[in-house]
């Protein structure tokens, strides 16, 4: 029971990373219904940006600098690669963001180098005592920094024009425009957050472990979890996310005993499978708004 | 006023669609814009209201002056901040919105006066109101041409484009936007209205222009045009005696219009 | 009149819609409509904004389904048939809001409508053999000649989306025609259309229902056509019926003018 | 040699297909277009124009000529004409049908183990069959690739988008389990298996021989592989299943109304894509003869879409102008940084020779897609168009 | 029978690779020029970290050859001119082949096993000597591929046996990635533990310090004694980490490649410094043998990592065939290919015994089997100082090898 607790605990510890990486993903998506595959990328570069700064400034402040530094990276890639392509097939713009990835991480391994980085983060390894639970402290951070960007983001959208505006703008930018909305400042808008919840959420990865040049691939999580979520829903990201980093946990623990059959490392898939089943039952994912059709 | 200076227009950088279109809309005016299908009409608006850019379109010469004002290098949203405000064709209705979000979406410019002016559009179409909380996409298909008039009010504009306001809507209802046409001109917004249906525009407007293929062919006060010949065999519909002509007697296809010849 | 020799309701109906009941969440689209659409018979429906017209269409070609009633095509019950089984049976439609192949040309547009017409496999269309290519032509003959019909000619290898709104609701005419349908349901063929392009249309109308033979099921809110065209006329209201019979007699109704016609014309 | 100019009629389908012109009305008809077809199956056939046919003379011409270019281009060439047999196949599901698919590495792997295995030495460390005969392993892997494709299409056909794309994706990772776990098929991640061999009725394309170096021979084949199947892709783009995809990309519910049906038309869509997919899977590593389950990730099926998308997407043409495009770049990045002086060649240092080349092929492809979103393909008509409506032609 | 474009080129050729025209960057002029290719994982793929300084450090061990008189005072060695990227993909690393192959004698590196394999049939028909920068006892089977220091499999072997001696282990757990380098170390092992009556489990693990939740769960659920360990850096600090931290208590023995310095920087130093020990196929990088020094001062100021220290010690068999091969006078791929089969000893300046080049005999006799155990310290230049020097434990010394060891995982 302990060891089902403990891991249920590291799966919400690694869900949370999950659902601000899925995060940025879905206000992108929200605002211009692109996958935006340049996320990997921020989020690294966040952590190293954490990495380099940590050494003037300490923790904190590094990983405020590195976010506001980050979501000026996303402005930059916005307005240089995305903004022309206002009104374009949005899959032609998913791939622009996938060259985008390739420039960013190139540049991004550089300062990489060739060790592991360390983010220099006040948590370590250290664990906190939770009712006679070993918790590792960052899970702990993890999971409240998440709870309270999620708070603020939605908080944002609830009391500003500016989630409406999102949604029109995704919906049909030709028409948001007619309406006065300014489809550019609603991309700048979606991917300066996106790119400063990636820079956190890179952070995040980067605690405990350090960042090396094939820590990105970990971004690749928050793709299942949208889908688990639905990929226009906030919240949903946030449920994808945990759902999947619990699942996953509670698999890594226990598939090697209970059903050894699936192979080692069956969970490495276990975000994909849980997406499919879902998906089977939804196929807007648990909260995602179905395409309104009718003729 | 809202003027249009020999206004040339290009799609795709070949496509000359508006060619040297000059036109005025004189504030706390009605204007009329009338024109077979692929005029150019639609375009003509889109110029106005800075959407050409969307579509791979371009202004290649002419201008638009707003209040004398040269606006034809910006952008919608600066447009509709200046008080220009379109209802486009087809609807465009933000379907995975509800009723009232799409209303808001209408009001993005205007936050401050947004519940005021939901009121007043609640008060102008009451199906709208008992519709509210609806996703919009599954209204029928009069249903959302009322939401597409209702959004474009959300921004309380000076100028009112209007294309094809009455597509698609029962007479009855044509009868209530027409009497809504003139009500919010009365109550200050100048309006330039295309329209299919000659007799209703031509009968509120005090000036009305006909394009074809890109040019203006005419340009006449309204109640001059209501009484040309041409305009009564083609765009009304009346026969030389006045009488209304049956649609089971019409024998040919694509007649040429005597002013093109 | 037009119409020929059958009077309605002599020939077996093509097309019977019994007490048909249809809602959404919380709204009654129609609500126990029924009529029936005798062979060669131009049939109107009218009715205002969002009285159920176009729901009416849909269950017919099986995009929605209603809750109850029964509904037989050449006196098959169609009800549950998956839309593309409808079509293939011989009910052809437009649609309100152009539902056109956009990125196709009108030409495709119209093959398009003789899909099920063709009976060859994907591997004689890999191969491009014999039986795809001889089919192939056939059809493209037949689509030529409503090419010819609705004069389209110049339009032949535009995409749909380029075409202007008039000519786009012509084209969704051609393709229901290639379908060679034995009902042919409009869905307010003539909105947005000034007069001339409505006359035009008129016109195809009636040369598609006389050359043809086809029984249509025409709505529109251009009551000028209407009344001129329609043979009898079903009269809609939140999806109740209102009244039907003939132009003449629904156009006298006090309940059509207060619900749908209003004071001015 | 000869054998292939008797092929003269079809390569220029890939030249350019008879797309209908957006720019000029009928009445004006384009300079090289005949004025009048004396039939429709003139005016229907892949090659209406003599335009096009000089085209065609041209590039088969090229294309057999570049068989003097050296090996390590031919090999390259090769890759690139076996990439647009994969991307072919990606078009006809996604370009033509709609349906956007991220998982098109999945089935390139299961047509590359499927002929793996047919062809496979029954001795060796691996599963393997023995049946070195292409024409038994090729159509096999395409056949069992389709049948993938099939079992995957229910799923697919319910989902929208990018639901559908990221639920492919997870094809892709779910494959690469697979894979990797099945040792006694794949041989296991980092250590592979050999590939299918590339006999034909006892000749062997992937040694030397007296017709030519083996790279001359893998060239010709994969050559006439792809005008094989590019004919084919555009026989099925002008045929009523060409059409349907379409109709369904365009507005399913309309298709559906008019007598499509849906999910039919998406598994079909998936099945030959898939097919293609397969093919291309088993032929790829005929080049290299040799591969391991890690090739098949999400970067492959990201570079199948990119391919599609740079070329233009719902050509034939188009994917394999960008398929080339996409296996050149490499090559052509790797030259590039030779003419900037200050770039070191030195590893240590950054940025260096190699990283420029990296950010260079990320760069290039988002340049490419800003400028000319439409691809290589809509760079064409631009050209075509500028000189056909000229002055305008309206 | 076709003309060839690229003949022309070859004009002042001796041989495919070699010229009598200077290298491009000539200590002396008046020498020929012996090119050498080398493709590596130099930006995107998962051992760039390793192949960067490995590519610099035989830079720098040619240039060093060069300028103390090069090759049989005939020719220098250029390693410069054809450098490719394979991102470690099989496919490009078999293009970058095709495109260099008709200008190299041999290749100084082509990394990675999988991408090795991909173009292996081409090395041995048209006999092309190539070093490999990976440990996997597959090489030991191959004429062309001149591996150096013990394989994986041999390595594992010994740690083990270290263990026997020093911490008497009852149970044996290897987490491994897998394939040629996790499943051939977890092999040898596995070979090792049950030669010496020990329990043994396997888990194998994915790449991805976030993925390595099931290998912890496993190591603190199970508890055994010792963990062999053939991950990446960041993965083996995850594992030792947060095992320690959940209270786990036995040894850790990572193979070479698993190390990197800068792990004494992450929160998982104090378990590292605690737990933790290496096994290695040769010295690191603040040896004290000729070599090592050489190497320091050739490399001048980098920061240490013993990627240099593999691809500098590699470069010995090559440059002792090549001296053979010009020396023989048959200067050709074959010419060389004969001198590396003829070598059954090589002078790796005391980086490696003599014996450890030893490509003369069939692979069983000439699989060499000493390898070396490290620990962490924070003094060393690369973070290790030896605790045991160059031994062959008693379960590699009477293995035979008689495949490639993953096979038998
Ligand atoms: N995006 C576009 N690209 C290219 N051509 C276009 C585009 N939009 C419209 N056109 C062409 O421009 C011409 C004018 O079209 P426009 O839509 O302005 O006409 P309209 O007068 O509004 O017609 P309607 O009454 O049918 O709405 C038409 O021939 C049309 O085909
Ligand atoms: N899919 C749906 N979901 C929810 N409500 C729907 C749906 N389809 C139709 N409705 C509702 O049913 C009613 C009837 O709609 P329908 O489209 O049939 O009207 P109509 O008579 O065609 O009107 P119009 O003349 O405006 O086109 C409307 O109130 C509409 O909002
Ligand atoms: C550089 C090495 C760690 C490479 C690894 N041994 C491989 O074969 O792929
Ligand atoms: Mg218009
Ligand atoms: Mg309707």
């Amino acid at each position: 029971m302990k060891g089902v607790l403990e891991s249920l605990i590291r799966g919400l510890g690694t869900g949370s990373v999950y659902a601000l990486l899925a995060l940025g993903f879905v206000i992108i998506y929200k605002a211009t219904r692109v996958i935006s595959f340049a996320q990997p990328a921020l989020m690294i570069a966040g952590a190293v940006a954490v990495s380099y700064l940590v050494q003037v400034t300490g923790f904190y402040v590094a990983v405020l600098l590195s976010t506001l530094l980050i979501a000026g990276v996303a402005l930059v890639v916005e307005r240089v690669a995305i903004r022309p392509m206002v009104g374009r097939p949005v899959f032609v713009v998913a791939i622009i963001t996938l060259g985008v990835d390739v420039v960013i991480r190139v540049v991004v391994n550089g300062f990489i180098g060739l060790d592991v980085r360390q983010v220099g983060d006040p948590w370590g390894l250290r664990l906190a005592d939770i009712g006679g639970l070993a918790v590792q402290q960052r899970w702990i951070a993890m999971f409240l920094t998440t709870a309270v960007l999620v708070g603020l983001l939605f908080a944002f959208f609830r009391y500003t024009r500016y989630g409406l505006a999102m949604r029109a703008a995704a919906f049909d930018q030709e028409t948001a425009l007619a309406q006065g909305v300014s489809v550019g400042m609603v991309f700048a808008l979606s991917w300066g957050l996106a790119g400063g919840l990636a820079a956190v959420a890179g952070t995040f990865v980067g605690t405990g472990q350090g960042v090396d040049q094939l820590t990105w691939i970990i971004a690749l999580k928050a793709l299942p979890a949208i889908i688990v979520g639905g990929l226009d829903s906030l919240g949903g990201a946030v449920i994808g996310g945990l759902v999947i980093g619990v699942v996953e946990s509670l698999v890594q623990s226990y598939q090697g005993d209970l059903a050894p059959w699936l192979g080692q490392n069956f969970a490495v898939v276990t975000p994909y499978v849980v997406m499919l089943l879902v998906l089977l039952v939804r196929p807007y994912g648990l909260f995602g708004t179905p395409e309104v059709e009718r003729v | 006023m809202l003027e249009v200076r020999n206004l040339e227009a290009v799609y795709d950088d070949v496509m000359l669609v508006l060619r040297g279109v000059s036109l005025r809309v004189p504030a706390g005016s009605v204007v009329a814009l009338l024109g077979a299908n692929g005029a150019g009409k639609t375009t003509l608006l889109r110029a106005l209201s800075g959407l050409l850019d969307v579509h791979d379109g371009e202004i290649t010469k002419g201008s638009v002056l707003l209040d004398g004002e040269p606006v034809h290098g910006l952008l919608p949203a600066q447009l509709v901040r200046r008080g220009i405000s379109q209802v486009m064709e087809g609807r465009r209705i933000f379907a995975e919105l509800t009723v009232e979000e799409n209303l808001k979406v209408g009001a993005h410019t205007a936050p401050r006066r947004a519940a005021a002016n939901l009121e007043r559009v609640y008060g102008l179409f009451p199906l709208l109101k008992e519709r509210r909380k609806g996703v919009s996409g599954y209204l029928s298909g009069g249903e959302q041409q009322m939401l597409a008039v209702g959004r474009a009010l959300m921004s309380g504009p000076r100028y009112l484009l209007l294309d094809e306001p009455s597509l698609g809507l029962a007479p009855a209802l044509v009868g209530q936007i027409r009497d809504l046409v003139v009500e919010i001109n009365k109550q200050g917004t100048t309006i330039l209205l295309v329209e299919q249906n000659a007799a209703m525009a031509l009968s509120i407007s005090t000036h009305g222009y006909v394009m074809e293929t890109g040019k203006i062919v005419m340009d006449r006060p309204a109640a001059e045009l209501l009484a040309d010949e041409d305009i009564k065999e083609f765009y009304l519909g009346l026969g030389a005696e006045g009488a209304v002509k049956s649609f089971r007697e019409v024998k040919h296809y694509r007649r040429r219009k005597r002013w093109l010849s | 009149m037009t119409g020929g020799e059958e009077e309605p309701g002599a020939a077996p109906p093509v097309l019977t819609f019994e007490d048909v009941g249809l809602s959404f969440a919380g709204v009654t689209a129609i609500d126990g409509v029924s009529f029936e659409v005798a062979p060669a018979e131009l049939f109107a429906v009218i009715g205002p904004n969002g009285a159920g017209k176009t729901s009416v269409f849909n269950v017919l070609s099986g995009v929605y389904r209603p809750q109850r009633g029964r509904v037989t095509f050449l006196g098959e019950d169609i009800l549950g048939l998956p839309p593309h089984r409808i079509a293939e049976m011989g009910l052809a439609r437009t649609f309100q809001n152009v539902e056109l192949f956009h990125n196709l040309t009108v030409l495709d547009n119209l093959m398009l409508g003789r899909h099920h017409h063709f009976g060859y496999g994907p591997l004689s269309a890999l191969l491009w053999l014999g039986r795809a290519r001889r089919q192939e032509l056939a059809a493209r003959a037949r689509v030529e000649d409503i090419i010819d019909f609705l004069d389209l000619a110049a339009w032949r290898r535009h995409p749909v989306r380029l075409l202007p709104y008039g000519v786009q609701k012509r084209v969704e005419l051609g393709r229901a025609l290639a379908m060679e349908p034995r009902l042919l349901l409009l869905d307010e063929p003539v909105a947005g259309m000034n007069l001339e392009e409505t006359e035009d249309m008129a016109r195809f109308v009636l040369d598609a229902r006389d050359e043809l033979g086809v029984p249509i099921v025409l709505v529109d809110h251009d009551m000028g056509l209407v009344m001129d065209l329609a043979d009898r006329v079903l009269v809609l209201d939140f999806g109740r019926p209102v009244a039907l019979g003939t132009p003449a007699e629904v156009q006298s109704d006090p309940e059509v003018i207060e619900a749908y016609l209003g004071g001015a014309p | 040699m000869t054998r292939m100019t008797g092929r003269t009629g079809d390569l220029e389908a890939v030249a350019e297909p008879p797309r209908a012109d957006p720019a000029a009305p009928r009445a004006r008809r384009p300079r090289g277009r005949p004025l009048l077809y004396t039939s429709y199956s003139q005016d229907m056939a892949l090659l209406d124009t003599r335009a096009k046919k000089v085209w065609l003379a041209l590039l088969l011409g090229v294309a057999i000529l570049s068989s003097g270019l050296p090996d390590d281009l031919l090999i390259l060439l090769a890759g690139g004409y076996v990439a647009a047999i994969g991307a072919i196949g990606l078009n006809i599901v996604t370009g033509y049908a709609g349906q956007v698919s991220l998982g098109h590495a999945f089935f390139v792997a299961v047509g590359a183990y499927a002929a793996a295995a047919l062809s496979g030495d029954p001795e060796g460390r691996v599963i393997g069959f023995g049946i070195t005969n292409m024409i038994v392993w090729l159509p096999a892997a395409g056949l069992v690739a389709a049948l993938a494709g099939v079992l995957v299409a229910p799923l697919a056909a319910r989902l929208r988008g990018l639901y559908l794309a990221v639920v492919t994706l997870g094809l892709v990772f779910l494959g690469e389990h697979v894979f990797k776990e099945w040792d006694d098929l794949t041989g296991g991640p980092g250590v592979g298996r050999p590939a299918a061999v590339p006999e034909l009725f006892g000749f062997r394309f992937d040694v030397d021989s007296a017709l030519g170096t083996r790279a001359q021979s893998l060239y010709m084949l994969m050559l006439v592989l792809l005008v094989v199947f590019a004919v084919a892709a555009r026989n099925l783009a002008r045929s009523r299943i060409g059409r349907a995809f379409s109709a369904i990309r365009d507005r399913d519910i309309a298709a559906e109304v008019i007598g499509v049906p849906l999910t039919r038309y998406k598994t079909l869509a998936f099945a030959i894509s898939s097919f293609y997919a397969g093919c291309a899977g088993a032929l790829m590593y005929t080049i290299t003869g040799f591969f391991d389950p890690g090739s098949f990730n999400l970067l492959m099926s990201v570079q199948f879409i990119a391919m599609i998308l740079i070329g233009g997407v719902a050509t034939v043409s188009g994917a394999v102008a960008g398929a080339l495009f996409i296996t050149l770049l490499p090559r052509l990045t790797q030259e590039l940084p030779a003419l900037l002086p200050f770039v070191s060649g030195d590893t240590t240092q950054t940025p260096n020779v190699f990283q420029i080349q990296v950010a260079l092929y990320g760069l290039l492809i988002v340049l490419f897609l800003v400028f000319e979103p439409r691809g290589l393909f809509g760079l064409w008509v631009r050209v075509r168009a500028y000189w056909k409506s000229w002055p305008f032609s309206y | 029978g076709v003309i060839r474009g690229d003949d022309e080129d070859q004009k002042a050729a001796v041989t495919t690779g070699v010229t009598n025209e200077p290298c491009p960057l000539a200590v002396d002029r008046n020498k020929g020029c012996i090119y050498l290719g080398t493709i590596s994982d130099l930006t995107s793929g998962p051992f760039a970290a390793l192949a960067v300084p490995i590519t610099q450090a035989q830079k720098a061990f040619w240039n060093r050859v060069n300028k103390a008189g090069g090759i049989g005072g005939k020719y220098e060695v250029d390693v410069q001119a054809y450098v490719r990227d394979n991102k470690y993909n099989p496919e490009t690393h078999n293009q970058v082949y095709q495109e260099i192959k008709n200008n190299v004698l041999g290749l100084a590196q082509t990394l990675g096993s999988p991408t090795t394999a991909a173009i292996l049939a081409d090395l041995k028909a048209n006999n092309v000597v190539s070093a490999p920068a990976s440990w996997t006892s597959a090489w030991e089977f191959e004429d062309v591929i001149v591996e150096s220091g013990s394989n994986y499999c041999i390595e594992s072997m010994n740690a083990v046996d270290y263990a026997m001696e020093t911490y008497e282990p009852k149970t044996v757990m290897a987490v491994h990635y897998a394939g040629d380098y996790g499943a051939d170390a977890a092999a040898g092992a596995k070979i090792a533990a049950e030669g010496n009556g020990l329990e043994f489990t396997a888990v194998e693990t994915p790449a991805g310090a976030t993925e390595q939740g099931r290998a912890i769960t496993e190591i603190t659920k199970n508890k055994p004694d010792l963990v062999i360990l053939t991950t990446g850096p960041a993965d083996a600090a995850a594992i030792i980490g947060q095992s320690a931290a959940a209270g786990f208590k036995g040894r850790f023995i990572g193979t070479g490649p698993t190390w990197n310095p800068a792990l004494l920087q992450s929160p998982a130093a104090p378990a590292i410094l605690a737990l933790y020990e290496q096994s290695a196929p040769g010295k690191p990088w603040g040896a004290d043998t000729p070599g090592h020094k050489a190497m320091r001062e050739a490399l001048g100021n980098v920061t240490p990592n013993d990627g240099y220290t593999s691809g500098w010690s590699w470069s010995y068999p090559l440059k002792a065939a090549l001296d053979k091969m010009v020396a023989g006078g048959d200067v050709s791929r074959k010419g060389l290919l004969a001198a590396v089969k003829s070598l059954s000893t090589v002078d790796y300046e005391g980086m490696l015994p003599p014996e450890a080049g030893n490509y003369a005999g069939d692979p069983n006799t000439a699989t060499f089997r000493q390898t070396l155990i490290s620990k962490p310290d924070r003094a060393a230049p690369t973070g290790v100082t030896i605790v045991k020097d160059f031994y062959t434990g008693p379960t590699a010394q009477s293995y035979t090898m008689d495949g490639p060891c993953f096979d038998k995982l």
